[in-house]
């Protein structure tokens, strides 16, 4: 009975093999569909700090540095990859990539940040400001009830936390090239 | 229905004037507000009534002067109903009568309170320090509303938790917070005569992260599913359809029915790997690391089917209020049913392979034993109750999302020892892989995945939810509140309720019980803790290095 | 070559040793479906000890002199017995009584280190070691006492070859009980009792860290090799003496598939708790009584 | 010095110091130095005078002593000699301690117990050397009989040592009858009769009274050598009140007389008895009782929990021990075949070797107790732990102390067991009982390990003195360590140099008449087969080398530590101190370490059926602080 019992489990063990990855010398790909690390593409992106104002982890902050630059940091090391940012984006600028292997020994690795040129106002000479132009009006959220404009001024603003230091150049820092003729 | 009304008459006549007022709900709610000093009272008819007790809430409301409330709910597990009773008490003198003395499972949800809303309790039997932290200064409740979220009082050094006295003959083996056979930090104080435990004292709430009170102050409704998803590591789903369904519930909105099925294939998803990991767990704390292995080779493919069908392996980020996000199309369904067949036959032949090891019986049987007097008096709930013949399971007790629709068993043994919960959680496997099979084949084909929420959601409005999490029924209260955002979110993890009888569990085993015993409520610290601070927009992010991690893991425990 | 024996002894189990627990970790990584670490990991783990801090918890000699003492009297062990019945210069100067001894100091020498250390677990760790060499000693010193029997001597070469003489019943008891208290001997599932990782965080060791544990690693290394090799050579001695070398290989290859079987034993069972282990090393303990019964009787 | 010099100066001395001690009652400190020096002195005498009865300068002394109409027959051979150089050792070291110890006592007790010491080392002096069971016996047996009872007595100032006090002095007087009533059951005895004449007047006696003599006397010596289960009815109680210089005595010694009157029973007076004794049936109950002693006694000490009494009951398994290689050494020498009987003399010789160990090292053991006694006031292991750093010298002792006794290799008490157990299974290789037995022996061996582990673990090394006892706790006075390192170089010695020792002790049965196995002890006879049976040739005087084997054993060891050291810091890692580390939530206090009632519950509770469960610490605050170690249910 118990020799039986013991055989019964070493058959289950041998049957099944070895199941366990030689991980790092053998990559396993991430599936169709994974919730990576979020890459935004700053051709597309606008500025209307949609992902920022609803990312459920404040990971993502965006800050007029001067008249018509308007920069987008992306801190992964908080992000909870919960792909909110990628449901939002009017313009599908960010997509969910397969990358999840983040460790580093580098903070800097792991923030991205994108320079925006914005467009100027016309008449009131400012660059589009998401507090008064609101591009959320584009959006089609599904689930989401956006708030009204009374309503947001009340919740924390991410963006007021920005901090000029994380701006350092880094691999991932991204910015317009200008358009080859 | 006509337990409710019953109810209503039965607390209006015995209350009189006491009983203030009630709230409308569906038809399985009962919203009472009784006066501060029938509250007792009203607990003891709802006891006599057959009830059992779920979880107390405290809260500070914003607005309406009516000061500080706190709030009892009882079940009738027969009768699909949920009595929730409400109390006030002025700003200036919070003091509430204790029902731990009728009901020893409210203790916790008292002494919550007490920290975290400044409250007291008459006649509580152990009003100790429950939540906070040790040095956290007397005087700042942090759920009041005018302690900002991300009040940080200075670290003090020479503060200690008074732990109890070993009773005489007994010495101290201390368990926790960094203990091999607890995965999550919490502190067992076990007095042991030789090597049989003789008691414990449990001091947790070590990872107490402040979700509910992040979620009251910084996020919206819809931003809450995904931190409630983190609130356990193991069964996040629960948690965000639990929040999601209470939400639903107050703003009064019924979701699709497609939505409702994936919701349920998530969840019995969620209850399968989460039994295979907690079968894993009990092997290694009995010292079987094969079984450990080898039940975790099986659960490794739910989790890359779930990788596949949500985008990660564990945290599913499904559902949000008023929905779900991600769809699951033929193609999907296909790739489950493919994996469920896998795991039903690997599932099987693990079974048979351990289910007459006379060496695991050794370690299993007899252990931990608890009566099922004692279960139904500590209010146990989930495998752990159905262990010890309690027929209890909140899909089929208080139905919710599409379970009203499925035919499913509720395995029940009264073994009341380790053992039972091992066979009931193997059964429950089977049952979810039926339950989710039978979702593939009954799901709608069509339907919104989410719908939208054009008005406001109205302020003011309590629900209650509960999901049968895999460790046991989960439960979230939530109040409507101002500007977006719920004014109280209350979450009541499955393990709150069981871990307040674990030291009951202990008495007379053996030292060498003690991982397995207390593996088997497959304790979830984090859930029960719901909560490191979040520090929203906090940058000071420094690099420890070596030195400063051993100065600070050193010096601020000894040297102090 | 009695000088030279006392070098091979000396080289033959603190070079084999931490690659047969590197056997025991791959066959179990096997059994439990895993890759496994390689063949060679035990040695890297060494090297890595010894280069580690050495955290001291206590401030006692007793502490720090365990370490050694428990590292220098399972060498004295390997260093007496006869390898490949190549008997070597010290082998005169001892008996079954110093063999059986000696080994016993090496556990006593890691019970003073863990009552030194003062960490509860570490005492219950130390309780429970006691009560398993309680128990067990009784067991080994039988399985000696046999050969003792048999050979009508006490020394140690004589014995160990006695005990395989005749074929008899009490030959065939003892090799069951030796192998029903193998795991034990080898402390591997179901008997790591005193180390239990998941209630008491390796017992006695609790408090060693860095070269100190390596010293009890290598004792436990080497302690479980022993306890291989002495089953081989007492038990499995069909090999008629010849050739030093061949003899050597072959030995080698008895303990090689003896660890095959603790790794499979030890990879099927859960750990027993210690009241339940001790009913059984009771029994083994009758069961032993017996054979040295019918040892005695010339069965 | 001739015996007879040695003898007489000696009880001078002693009569001396009990003058001094009635005269100058009421100063206390020439009480003090005046007995300690007399009876220093008196232990000198003795010794030289024991010296020369072991080396046999002329021939035993053998006279009468005359006391106007009573007169007895006093003999000093050479096993008298042993043991009275044993006494000597044992009452020079006790009484140095004394010196010491006593120094708060209250004058009057001191001057008791000034007056009680001298008569009490008289009356074993006396028990030691009379030949007789008549009148001789009956005056030194009440002389050491009631002076130790009041030195029991005067253990505690409380009340709390009457009572084990009157137990014992009970006992000693139960004793005492039967030791005598034996001699007047014997056919034809006259009063006065000497040893030598007894046996003679038994080998025409009946079988029936023979039966009887050798039963009354195996119970009288056995119930003083604290034989199960005679010997737990006062052992622990008497061990645990009386102050620990003077357990060390009783232990010691008066224990010892108990295995003397044994060996003289059963190998001296059994020669003369010739037919009429039969060596196969009392071989086997000398086996059977010395193995069940040496089990229980030692079972039950591993269940204490005061130190002293631990102390207590496991020199009952000590003396078990010795009963069982007598009774083994007699049935081998029953077996006829000239090899077993040489081994017959091998076994003997280990439990006389064993007799000497243990007085030493339990004597030392018992001085370790009174050191821990006198600097921290509490005998309950329990509230000890960590003294080692407190009293290093007494730690080291009693580190050594405890590795003799648990006859670990490379000492004393490995020698000698190894000696009375390897020599029981060659002997016994065709004999189920000394089969069994000897492994029943070598199986205590672990829980005599597991005994001192405990005692040394947890009283020196662990924690939790610093918590649980009020008072400083500093290292005895120099007076006090001076007598244990003398008795810790002479177990050394034991240890080391086996081969002086086997000499002394063969030069003492060769200088003892009608011994039963005389003859066998002359060098030659045991040279000559000893390298043939026995590997280890402690025995062969030849080989110097093969002389000191534990010392091999022990050099062997001390160079694997070197290489082990060298192993330790081949890569140079720094040593950190850190505290204890809990799980990280609490800190080491005096709740959370593990204390003695903890140790080997289990255990404890599969061997309940060995009784001594009732664990007993009358600490001295006079709290009585009781649990059970082990029953045989949870309640």
């Amino acid at each position: 009975m118990w020799l039986w019992n013991k055989l019964k489990q070493l058959a289950i063990s041998l049957r099944a093999g070895v199941v366990t990855l030689h991980y790092p010398f053998e990559p396993r790909p991430a599936p169709a569909g994974f919730r990576g690390q979020p890459v935004w593409d700053h051709t597309k992106c606008i500025g209307c700090a949609g992902c920022a104002n609803h990312c459920p982890a404040r990971t993502i902050f965006l800050r007029d540095i001067c008249q018509e630059v308007r920069i987008l940091l992306y801190d992964s090391a908080r992000c909870t990859y919960c792909g909110r940012c990628v449901d939002l984006c009017p313009e599908k600028a960010i997509t969910m990539s397969d990358k999840f292997e983040l460790a580093t020994d580098n903070r800097q690795d792991l923030t991205q940040a994108i320079e925006l040129f914005m467009m100027t106002c016309q008449r009131c000479g400012r660059c589009y400001d998401l507090e008064i132009k609101n591009y959320i009006d584009r959006l089609t959220l599904l689930g989401y009830r956006y708030d009204s404009l009374e309503v947001r001024k009340v919740i924390k603003k991410s963006t007021s936390e920005f901090q000029p230091e994380m701006l350092e150049k880094t691999a991932t820092y991204q910015r317009p090239e200008r358009l080859e003729k | 229905m006509a337990k409710k009304e019953e109810l209503r008459e039965l607390l209006k006549a015995e209350l009189k004037d006491d009983f203030i007022g009630e709230e409308l709900a569906g038809e399985r709610r009962l919203f009472v507000d009784v006066h501060n000093r029938a509250l007792v009272k009203t607990a003891e008819i709802l006891m006599k009534q057959g009830a059992r007790y779920q979880v107390g809430v405290g809260y500070e409301s914003r607005k309406g002067g009516r000061g500080l409330a706190l709030v009892h709910t009882f079940a009738f597990d027969n009768d699909a109903l949920i009595v929730i009773v409400r109390t006030f008490a002025p700003e200036d003198n919070p003091e509430f009568d204790s029902l731990t003395p009728i009901i020893p499972g409210a203790g916790w949800s008292e002494r919550e309170c007490i920290d975290l809303l400044g409250f007291r309790f008459k006649n509580h039997p152990g009003p100790k320090r429950l939540v906070l932290s040790d040095d956290w200064p007397e005087g700042i409740y942090p759920l009041r509303h005018d302690v900002p979220h991300d009040l940080m009082p200075p670290a003090t050094r020479d503060v200690v938790f008074r732990l109890e006295q070993p009773p005489p003959g007994t010495s101290i083996v201390p368990f926790g917070p960094f203990h091999s056979s607890l995965h999550e930090p919490a502190h067992f104080s076990v007095y042991v005569d030789g090597e049989n435990i003789k008691g414990c004292e449990y001091r947790g709430f070590m990872t107490h992260r402040g979700i509910e009170k992040l979620a009251q102050t910084e996020l919206t409704y819809n931003d809450v599913p995904f931190v409630a998803e983190r609130i356990c590591g193991i069964c996040g789903s629960v948690h965000s359809v639990n929040y999601a369904q209470a939400v639903e519930a107050a703003a009064g909105i019924k979701i699709s029915r497609r939505a409702e099925f994936i919701r349920v294939v998530m969840l019995e998803l969620e209850r399968l790997h989460s039994h295979l990991l907690w079968l894993g767990v009990a092997g290694h704390l009995i010292g079987f690391d094969t079984v450990f292995m080898q039940a975790w080779r099986i659960r490794e493919r739910i989790m890359w089917l779930a990788e596949r069908l949500t985008g990660n392996r564990k945290t599913y980020g499904m559902v949000i209020v008023g929905g779900v996000r991600r769809d699951i199309n033929k193609e999907k369904a296909e790739d489950i049913k493919q994996v469920l067949k896998e795991v039903e036959r690997e599932m099987l032949s693990l079974e048979k392979a351990i289910i007459n090891d006379k060496t695991i019986h050794k370690r299993t049987r007899g252990v931990g034993y608890l009566s099922k007097e004692d279960a139904l008096k500590w209010n146990l709930i989930g495998p752990v109750a159905r262990a010890r013949g309690i027929a209890i399971d909140a899909r089929k007790d208080h139905p919710y999302a599409a379970y009203d629709e499925l035919e499913f068993e509720v395995p029940v043994v009264d073994y009341g020892d380790v053992w039972g919960t091992l066979v009931v959680r193997v059964k429950e496997v089977y049952e979810a892989i039926n339950i989710i099979r039978q979702c593939l084949n009954k799901m709608p084909a069509d339907g919104p995945l989410a719908i939208d929420l054009d008005a406001p959601i109205p302020s003011g409005r309590q629900a209650l939810s509960v999901v049968e999490a895999p460790r046991g029924e989960a439960v979230h209260y939530v109040l409507t509140g101002e500007e977006n955002k719920p004014e109280r979110w209350r979450v009541r993890a499955p393990t709150y309720a069981n871990l307040q009888a674990v030291p009951e569990m202990l008495m007379n085993n053996k030292l060498a019980d003690f991982p397995i015993i207390v593996g088997s409520i497959d304790p979830c610290i984090s859930c029960t803790d719901r909560v490191v601070v979040i520090e929203i927009g906090l940058q000071k992010i420094k690099v420890m290095r070596k030195e400063e991690l051993e100065t600070i893991s050193r010096k601020m425990r000894f040297e102090g | 070559m009695k000088v030279a024996a006392i070098f091979i002894n000396l080289a033959y189990f603190l070079l084999l040793a931490p690659f047969l627990e590197g056997v025991m970790r791959k066959l179990t990584a096997r059994i439990q479906s895993r890759q496994g670490p390689p063949l060679y990991q035990p040695y890297l783990d060494l090297l890595k000890l010894l280069g580690k801090e050495n955290i001291v918890s206590s401030k006692n000699w007793a502490f720090r002199l365990a370490p050694l003492l428990a590292f220098s009297s399972m060498l004295a062990v390997v260093l007496l017995v006869p390898l490949a019945g190549a008997e070597n210069l010290l082998s005169h100067s001892s008996d079954l009584m110093t063999l059986i001894y000696l080994l016993t100091l090496s556990g006593f020498s890691i019970l003073v280190g863990a009552l030194a250390s003062g960490n509860p677990f570490a005492g219950v760790g130390a309780s429970r070691e006691m009560m398993t060499i309680i128990m067990l000693e009784p067991v080994l010193a039988m399985t000696l006492i046999l050969g003792a029997v048999k050979s009508e001597s006490f020394t140690i070469s004589s014995a160990l070859s006695g005990i395989g003489r005749n074929h008899g019943f009490s030959y065939f008891l003892m090799l069951v009980v030796y192998l029903l208290a193998l795991q034990a001997f080898v402390s591997r599932q179901p008997f790591d009792i005193p180390e239990a990782e998941v209630e008491i965080l390796e017992g006695p060791y609790v408090e060693y860290s860095g070269p100190n544990y390596a010293l009890f690693r290598y004792t436990l290394n080497i302690k479980r090799m022993f306890y291989a090799w002495l089953f081989v050579v007492s038990f499995l001695n069909f090999v008629p003496s010849g050739n030093f070398w061949l003899k050597l290989l072959l030995e080698t290859a008895g303990i090689l598939i003896l660890f095959v079987l603790i790794s499979v034993i030890g990879a099927t069972h859960p750990r027993f708790r210690i009241d339940q282990a001790i009913k059984y090393y009771t029994l083994l303990v009758v069961l032993s009584l017996i054979a040295i019964g019918l040892g005695v009787k010339g069965w | 010095m001739s015996v007879l010099a040695g003898f007489y100066l000696s009880l001078l001395s002693l009569s001396l110091s009990l003058i001094t001690a009635l005269i100058f009652g009421r100063k206390p400190e020439v009480v003090r130095v005046a007995g300690t020096l007399f009876i220093s002195l008196s232990c000198i005498f003795l010794a030289l005078g024991a010296i020369s009865a072991i080396t046999g300068e002329g021939h035993p002394a053998e006279f009468e002593v005359n006391l106007g109409i009573f007169h007895f027959p006093i003999l000093i051979d050479g096993l008298s000699g042993l043991f009275l150089l044993l006494l000597s050792i044992l009452g020079l070291t006790s009484v140095i301690y004394s010196s010491a110890f006593t120094k708060k006592n209250e004058p009057g007790r001191l001057q008791k117990y000034y007056l009680a010491l001298p008569v009490f080392i008289a009356g074993l002096i006396g028990l030691l050397t009379v030949d007789d069971l008549g009148l001789g016996f009956t005056l030194s047996w009440q002389l050491m009989a009631i002076s130790s009872y009041f030195l029991v007595r005067m253990g505690r100032p409380d009340k709390i040592s009457v009572r084990p006090a009157r137990v014992y002095l009970l006992f000693m007087e139960a004793d005492w009858l039967m030791i005598i009533s034996s001699a007047f059951l014997t056919k034809n005895y006259q009063f006065g009769d000497s040893l030598a004449v007894i046996g003679e007047k038994l080998a025409h006696s009946g079988r029936i009274e023979i039966l009887i003599f050798f039963s009354l006397l195996l119970a009288g010596f056995g119930l003083k050598a604290g034989l199960f289960p005679l010997g737990q009815f006062w052992i622990p109680g008497a061990y645990s009140t009386a102050s620990p210089p003077v357990s060390a005595l009783l232990a010691g010694i008066l224990e010892k007389t108990g295995v003397f009157g044994l060996i003289r029973i059963f190998f001296f007076v059994a020669k003369e008895a010739g037919a009429n004794f039969n060596p196969d049936l009392w071989g086997k109950v000398l086996v059977i009782s010395g193995t069940l002693t040496l089990f229980i006694g030692t079972v039950q000490a591993m269940k204490q929990s005061d130190y002293l009494r631990l102390l207590g009951y496991s020199s009952i398994g000590q003396v078990g021990y010795i009963i069982f290689a007598l009774g083994s050494s007699l049935l081998a020498w029953n077996s006829g075949s000239q090899a077993i009987r040489h081994l017959a003399a091998v076994i003997f010789l280990g439990a006389l070797y064993h007799s000497l160990n243990h007085g030493i090292f339990k004597s030392l053991l018992f001085l370790v107790g009174g050191s821990l006694l006198y600097s921290t006031g509490t005998r309950d292991l329990n509230r000890l732990g960590g003294l080692l750093a407190a009293m290093p010298v007494t730690g080291i002792l009693a580190a050594l102390s405890s590795y003799s006794i648990a006859g670990m290799p490379a000492s004393s008490g490995f020698v000698s067991k190894w000696l009375m157990i390897s020599g029981n299974f060659l002997a016994g290789r065709n004999s189920l009982l000394l089969t069994f037995s000897g492994i029943v022996a070598l199986f205590t061996a672990a829980f005599t390990l597991a005994c001192y582990v405990k005692f040394f673990g947890l009283a020196f090394t662990s924690v939790g003195a610093q918590w649980k006892i009020k008072k400083e706790i500093k290292e005895v006075p120099t007076l006090m360590l001076i007598p244990k390192i003398l008795l810790m170089l002479i177990c050394l010695s034991q240890a080391f140099m086996p081969l002086v020792y086997v000499n002394l002790l063969s030069k003492s049965l060769n200088h003892s008449e009608d011994f039963l196995f005389s003859g066998m002890f002359t060098g030659h006879n045991l040279t000559n087969f000893k390298a043939e049976v026995l590997s280890l040739k402690i025995f062969d005087g030849r080989n110097l080398l093969a002389a000191t084997g534990p010392l091999i054993i022990l050099l062997i060891i001390v160079v694997l530590i070197f290489l082990a050291r060298w192993f330790r810091q081949s890569a140079g890692s720094a040593e950190v101190t850190v505290p204890v580390w809990l799980c990280g939530y609490q800190d080491l206090n005096q709740d959370n370490i593990y204390v003695d009632r903890n140790m080997f519950s289990d255990l404890k509770k599969i061997f309940w059926w060995t009784g001594g469960n009732k664990v007993i610490v009358v600490d001295d605050e006079g709290e009585l602080a009781g649990c059970n170690a082990g029953t045989k249910k949870d309640e």
